[in-house]
């Protein structure tokens, strides 16, 4: 049975193909997370015979309200939020559930008890993650300073969350500054020289809630001249990457959008056409330090169209084994 | 109705101005000044420009507050600076630079402050229009009242503002220079306007360069020099050359001088240059030396004609030529290229750029020729602006003085020197001496028959009588966006010229000759 | 200066003078419904281009998603084309937005879903930061682009501090209702919407305070020479935009159920467009509540059609900011030849 | 009428007219300063503060990271302060800083780091949206507020199109030699700061063309009629402002080694607030290119000390955004009071 089957009178969107099935996407920007998720979601759509509709909603959570109702009128078969604030668009989903349109979240939770679904990262473990790093590789004793995603965002929340279990553990690191960089290279660079102003040579570790904020943390030390600083990201975007590979940082966490969100997008359908799937699994992102940081470089950047193309089954794999987050990366186990 | 300085006329005196003292930048621009209005009389209040005659307008207006002294209204006292305050106690004013609302309608702009509502409490739009039109009536406007004020010629504009300040049954009126704009019919008008009001126990102040207003005005005249209160009798105690003295301080020579013989060679071109939608053709000639002067009531097109010449509006029809020579139309600066100058008829909104400074301004046109590969050679620059000035008499505290804090008749000094940097072939000049005082203004006919003799062509519109009839060689009276005829010197010497003026002006005498390029005369 | 739409002179009518006054009203009239119409086939095009396009586009549902979505950025755009009708600009408006969303959602937390109190309170920080506003433009004469940025970053501050830095969630449901609800078969943000519109649009239009707002933006000193207490007139339009911020703010939050500390961010420059887009000059004194309407329903039309066709956003972007360049130079383009 | 603030008195050289030229040329010369003065007093109070509250803020290195980061966004104050001027403005600025900073990224990465094909691609893109601005202003005669709204969505757009909606990493490590250099002991966006500071200073002053600008700003029909070009003139100041956004985002790009789609997003309104706050009017004509550069240290200082002092960004926002307004109301009273 179809999840939308009372509706599919007005399947204009829908159009043709014996179980193909429509779904409406909203996400809450075009990141490079974003970006990356898409190329594994149209892999995954194109492997499963999945119509897929796509709507960024600029970070604006009322624009992201309006698009949830299109896809309501037009009557998809499912829809996937990744949503632009945690927590919103309850009417939305209610009015969904009521035409029998399942919702799923994606990447930032939503709340609501008429979800159908819900593919989510563990962001307090990245962050319990990043910040047992820094530990580590401060011997458990030093400062730091803590760069921070947009104030307010699950993003900053949840990881910092983790961050701060970790700290609380380890009271002889002490926080000399945290604040917001807006998760951006260009206000990291300078919020991190005016940290340098601030403390010079005390700073011995800075924390970054994401990898590009690391990065402009990076130039301005390299600025400062300061050395031996250490630094740890999460993310494992491609500069991330090659980072973590030089040694400039300690490590860092990926979290890989091509996998996460053609997860996303396989719950999605799978409801959709009333398959049985585990609803509400969790992306835990895998560390990436010295060690693996080649495996993932490939499947991120350098080996791309090999990745995507066994993408779909190792999504499908990974929904019936449990762990999401699998590629295949040393270190990494399915279950 | 002659004012007597008696106790009992102090104590019901409309205005009361006391020590008022009052200066700009350190700079004292009033000095002390006492006066006292009563109902039902009109005062003159005469003085050269940058006298301070404006200044106290506007701070018996509220719209300044004055260093020292104090203004009282009907023995109330006016808290200083306070425009809403005067305008309650029934002070209003036509101030010197329009204060009209362009994107408004003619009728908003007369009604704002006091609107016509409805018993619902609603705006009246009808009861406005039709309002507005019986205001409009005494002074012959036959405008739509729902038509854009900023759309309306200038002169048109300066009645409506008349027309405002006249209608609100102020108590006070204070008028500065309400006629710098209008032509003689309109004036007349105002004559009319400003004798009822009197008769309905309105006291009025008015400014005015022109001698033949305040004799048809004013009961008595004040003059100001130099920020000092010099004069104050009543009319008939004064002779025109009293006024005059007392506000320049020497002895006028004549207001006019002598005209040169126009030279053979033609300057300007004129040929078939339709400035309206479907009017007349105009084709005239001017020669080098020769004064040409354009003569017409508020709106015949005048402005419009120097505005097609020097390229700021498109003719529908036409070619313009300077010694023979093509001018691309529509284009100011090919105008300037061909050596044609123009002083605008509307100095704040055209002539000037009021944020900048008297010396850019005056060296914007030609500010090539001060240059060397775009640097601004600033000694030679001061050097020759500041020599114009000066022959012009400018009344300034530098040339650095920003243009927005010179008084109106300088500021005009300053669009006309400007030209007199570099060579003018063809001078188009539109109401150029409105607003300058008797002294400048003698100074600029002195000026302008200089440059002709030089061997300028000078196009001159004026709505001042005796300055068509003086000063032209030749004048073409305009009507309808189209010239209705001409008059060659000996026409204009004649007594009757100023009355075929009129008649060609307001349609009452058919055209004799239209063509009229042929002429030599 | 530049900003000027009409052209620098304007050429005069015809040489007679106005002999039939009656014509020339209506001929007037004409001119100025013409110089509208131009936007408002733009428009018409623009619409027609997306029901060929998207069978979806002209349902009744699309339509009232369409004015879900006009509704709260309406009410800023009305606020705002009143302000800039005095030469004015309120950057403000969509923190204040923010603002008035955090503290509705604080409160209706706290009282456990008193939503009068919500309400008050949402109003209360709208009219709060308009008033600030308009005191600091007339009394202090503080340039308005200075003031209201100073109240954005000010009033975005105050939004995360309500939160302490987090949105805020866990609302109780019935905070739901205020956008949520339908009255008149229509849902309260639209009526809402539609009421601001009809009732502005009359009292720009028929009552003397309208008038006096186009005076003091026409020439504020001509204004005052005349008796208008401009310093007032200021202050009010800037109150009624903030006010109108916080009703938006109420209204976005509501219809999430969730208050979040960037709501509204960058609405100021959308809402700003809608006005100028409508005719108004920022110079002050021209421009009507009607042409606002039509610049917003043209910029949310744009926004909607282009969801429907699911082109990918920054293409969007591209396009949309291409069209509305267009549109508005056609306007002026139109302008000028009717005018001539 | 309300952004009107100094009174722009130049000291008269040659003040022929007046009878002792040298005492009123000093004492006008004074008021002049102390109308501006008060701008700095401010600046002067600011820094202080800093001074006591941080040892640290008076350091060498410090200066140098508050000059660093400045520059980039000196650049397009400097640019915006001509357009404002001319009573125009430059909404534009921070998209063409991401559609320049992506293009550079895009070419040193294809190009495998050739940098004079990077540095002029950059350039060209500012050059190329600047022109568009400027002819849609000019010629179209599109108020600049709607034709650079329009440049922003598009540049934006372009800016994810060139990187297909996301950032484009992993460039060539010489890629960071374009602002990471030093000439003469000061990186190059410092330089090219001071240089464009110093450069447009004089340009502005002492030449012909800056007459223009600031005479098309105060009276366009004026101007037009003492025979300056002012579409010339419109068209110049909106490209110059492209360019030097262009050589912003690339210096910015460079400075980080990598370009992201939404760099420079909402810099305008600094830009325009720094001008603002420097003096300028935005009805046009008035300003000076030395106030932009105070305005602009007075934000960069605000920046700098407030993160010195550990304090939260948000409360950040809420410290701004009142300072500067109390700022600009000191000078507003100020300039009243010196000049009556
Ligand atoms: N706002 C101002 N700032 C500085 N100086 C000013 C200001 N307003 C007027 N002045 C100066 O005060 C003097 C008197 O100006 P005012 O306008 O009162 O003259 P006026 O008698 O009305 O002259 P006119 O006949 O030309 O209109 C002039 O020298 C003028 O430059
Ligand atoms: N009574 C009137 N009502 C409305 N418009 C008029 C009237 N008379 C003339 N006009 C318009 O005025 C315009 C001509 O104004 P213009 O300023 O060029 O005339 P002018 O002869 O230079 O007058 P001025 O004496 O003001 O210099 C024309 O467009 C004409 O239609
Ligand atoms: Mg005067
Ligand atoms: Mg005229």
């Amino acid at each position: 049975g179809c999840g939308a089957g009372d509706t599919s009178a007005g399947s204009g969107a829908t159009d043709g193909g014996d179980g193909a099935v429509t779904v409406g996407v909203t996400v809450y920007d075009m990141s490079s997370f974003v970006t990356q998720g898409k190329e594994g979601m149209d892999a995954y759509a194109k492997a499963n015979d999945i119509n897929m509709l796509w709507n960024s909603a600029n970070l604006d959570v009322a624009t992201q309200a309006n698009q949830v109702d299109q896809y309501i009128n037009q009557g998809v078969d499912a829809i996937l939020i990744n949503p632009v604030q945690a927590d919103s668009l309850q009417p939305q989903i209610a009015a969904a559930e009521e035409k029998g349109i399942p919702v799923i979240d994606v990447n930032s939770a939503l709340k609501s008890d008429k979800l159908a679904g819900s593919v989510q990262p563990d962001d307090v473990a990245a962050g319990e993650q990043e910040a047992k790093m820094m530990v580590e590789a401060l011997g458990g004793k030093g400062n730091v300073v803590i760069l921070e995603g947009p104030i307010g965002g699950s993003g900053q929340i949840d990881r910092g969350a983790g961050i701060d279990k970790v700290l609380k553990e380890n009271p002889d690191i002490k926080v000399l500054a945290k604040d917001t960089a807006n998760w951006k290279r260009d206000e990291a660079v300078n919020k991190m020289k005016n940290w340098i102003s601030a403390f010079g040579s005390d700073i011995d570790g800075v924390i970054s809630q994401n990898d590009d904020m690391g990065l402009g943390a990076l130039q301005a030390l390299n600025e400062a001249g300061l050395k031996d600083v250490k630094i740890v990201g999460i993310d494992g975007i491609e500069d991330g990457l090659k980072a973590v590979k030089s040694g400039d940082f300690i490590g860092t966490s990926l979290q890989h959008g091509t996998v996460e969100m053609a997860a996303g997008l396989a719950v999605a359908a799978k409801l959709a056409r009333g398959e049985n799937v585990e609803a509400t699994p969790k992306y835990i992102m895998p560390a990436i330090t010295t060690e693996n940081v080649d495996a993932a470089m490939k499947n991120v950047v350098t080996d791309r169209e090999a990745f995507l193309e066994k993408l779909p089954q190792m999504v499908d794999e990974n929904l019936q084994n449990g762990n999401i987050a699998y590629e295949g990366l040393p270190g990494q186990e399915q279950q | 109705m002659h004012t007597t300085h008696t106790p009992e006329a102090v104590a019901t005196a409309a205005i009361e101005c006391h020590g008022i003292r009052m200066s700009f930048g350190g700079i004292p621009v009033l000095k002390g000044i006492s006066l006292v209005l009563e109902p039902g009389t009109v005062t003159a209040l005469a003085g050269e420009n940058g006298a301070g005659k404006s200044t106290l307008m506007k701070i018996a207006s509220g719209q300044y507050k004055p260093d020292e002294g104090t203004v009282e209204v009907r023995s109330e006292h006016l808290h200083a600076g306070d425009i809403q305050a005067a305008h309650r106690l029934g002070v209003a004013i036509v101030p010197q630079e329009l204060a009209s609302i362009p994107e408004m309608t003619v009728y908003e702009n007369l009604f704002v402050g006091r609107e016509l509502r409805s018993p619902v409490g609603l705006l009246n739009r009808r009861a406005m229009m039709r309002q507005a039109r019986e205001f409009l009536k005494p002074f012959g406007l036959e405008i739509d009242p729902a038509a854009r004020m900023g759309s309306l010629p200038v002169g048109i504009r300066q009645i409506i503002e008349i027309v405002k300040a006249t209608s609100r049954g102020a108590k006070v009126l204070l008028l500065d220079e309400p006629t710098s704009a209008i032509a003689e019919q309109e004036v007349e008008r105002l004559y009319s306007v400003v004798r009822s009001l009197r008769d309905q126990g309105v006291a009025m102040l008015f400014t005015t360069h022109k001698m033949e207003e305040i004799r048809a005005m004013a009961d008595r005249v004040i003059v100001l020099r130099d920020g000092n209160l010099v004069e104050d009798k009543p009319l008939d105690q004064l002779s025109d050359d009293d006024i005059v003295e007392a506000m320049i301080g020497r002895e006028l020579e004549d207001m006019f001088p002598e005209i040169g013989v126009p030279k053979d060679e033609v300057a300007l071109t004129v040929q078939d240059l339709v400035i309206g939608h479907g009017t007349e053709p105009v084709s005239f000639s001017v020669r080098r030396g020769e004064i040409l002067g354009l003569a017409g009531l508020v709106g015949a097109g005048r402005t419009e004609l120097m505005e097609s010449i020097f390229g700021m509006r498109h003719p529908a029809a036409g070619s313009v030529a300077v010694g023979g020579r093509k001018v691309a139309l529509g284009n100011p600066a090919a105008a300037i290229a061909s050596k044609i100058a123009l002083v605008p008829e509307d100095r704040k909104g055209a002539g000037a750029v009021l944020s900048m400074s008297v010396l850019d301004n005056a060296s914007l046109p030609r500010i090539k020729s001060f240059s060397n590969a775009g640097w601004i050679n600033n000694r030679k620059r001061s050097g020759s602006i500041g020599d114009i000035m000066k022959s012009m008499n400018l009344k300034s505290r530098g040339l650095g003085q920003s243009m927005e804090t010179l008084s109106g008749g300088n500021q005009q000094k300053v669009v006309f020197g400007r030209w007199l940097t570099g060579p003018v072939d063809v001078l188009l000049l539109d109401e150029p001496t409105r607003g300058v005082d008797v002294g400048a203004r003698s100074e600029i006919y002195r000026i302008i028959v200089d440059l002709a003799e030089q061997g300028m062509a000078v196009v001159m519109a004026s709505s001042d009588m005796p300055e068509i009839l003086s000063l032209s060689h030749r004048a073409l009276v305009m009507r309808g966006l189209t010239v209705a005829g001409e008059l060659s010197k000996t026409e204009l010497l004649e007594s009757s010229a100023q009355d075929k003026i009129f008649r060609l002006a307001s349609g009452l005498e058919a055209s004799t000759k239209k063509e009229t390029e042929n002429n030599d005369d | 200066m530049t900003t000027d739409r009409s052209t620098m002179l304007e050429p005069s009518p015809g040489g007679t003078a106005t002999k039939d006054p009656t014509r020339r009203f209506s001929w007037q009239w004409l001119q100025g419904f013409a110089v509208r119409h131009a936007m408002v086939v733009v428009m018409l095009f623009v619409v027609a281009f997306f029901l060929y396009k998207s069978a979806r586009f002209g349902t009744l549902e699309n339509m009232t998603t369409i004015l879900i979505a006009a509704a709260p950025f309406a009410l800023i755009a009305l606020g705002q084309t009143l302000v800039i009708l005095t030469g004015g600009i309120d950057l403000s408006v969509g923190s204040v937005i923010a603002a008035s969303a955090m503290a509705a959602a604080y409160v209706a937390k706290a009282s456990d879903g008193n939503l009068l109190l919500t309400v008050l309170v949402a109003v209360l920080v709208g009219l709060a930061a308009g008033a600030i506003n308009g005191f600091v433009v007339s009394r202090m004469n503080v340039p308005p682009f200075i003031a209201t940025l100073g109240m954005l970053t000010l009033a975005s501050g105050v939004a995360y501090v309500i939160g302490g830095g987090a949105p805020i969630n866990g609302l109780p449901a019935n905070f739901g209702a205020i956008a949520n609800t339908e009255v008149l078969g229509l849902k309260i943000p639209v009526l809402l919407m539609i009421l601001a519109i009809v009732g502005l649009a009359i009292i720009m239009k028929r009552t003397s305070y309208g008038m006096r707002v186009y005076a003091v933006g026409g020439n504020r000193l001509a204004a005052e020479i005349a008796g208008v207490k401009s310093k007032r007139v200021l202050f009010s339009v800037y109150t009624i935009s903030g006010v109108l911020a916080g009703v938006s703010g109420l209204m976005l939050a509501s219809r999430v159920i969730s208050g979040a500390p960037n709501l509204g961010q960058g609405y100021e420059l959308d809402a700003i467009a809608a006005v100028v887009i409508g005719g108004a000059s920022l110079m002050g004194g021209r421009g009507t509540i009607w042409g606002t309407a039509i610049g917003l329903l043209l910029i949310q039309t744009l926004n909607n059609g282009l969801d429907l066709l699911i082109v990918p956003s920054y293409w969007q972007d591209v396009i949309k900011g291409v069209l509305i360049v267009l549109a508005v130079a056609i306007d002026v383009w139109a302008a000028k030849r009717r005018t001539s």
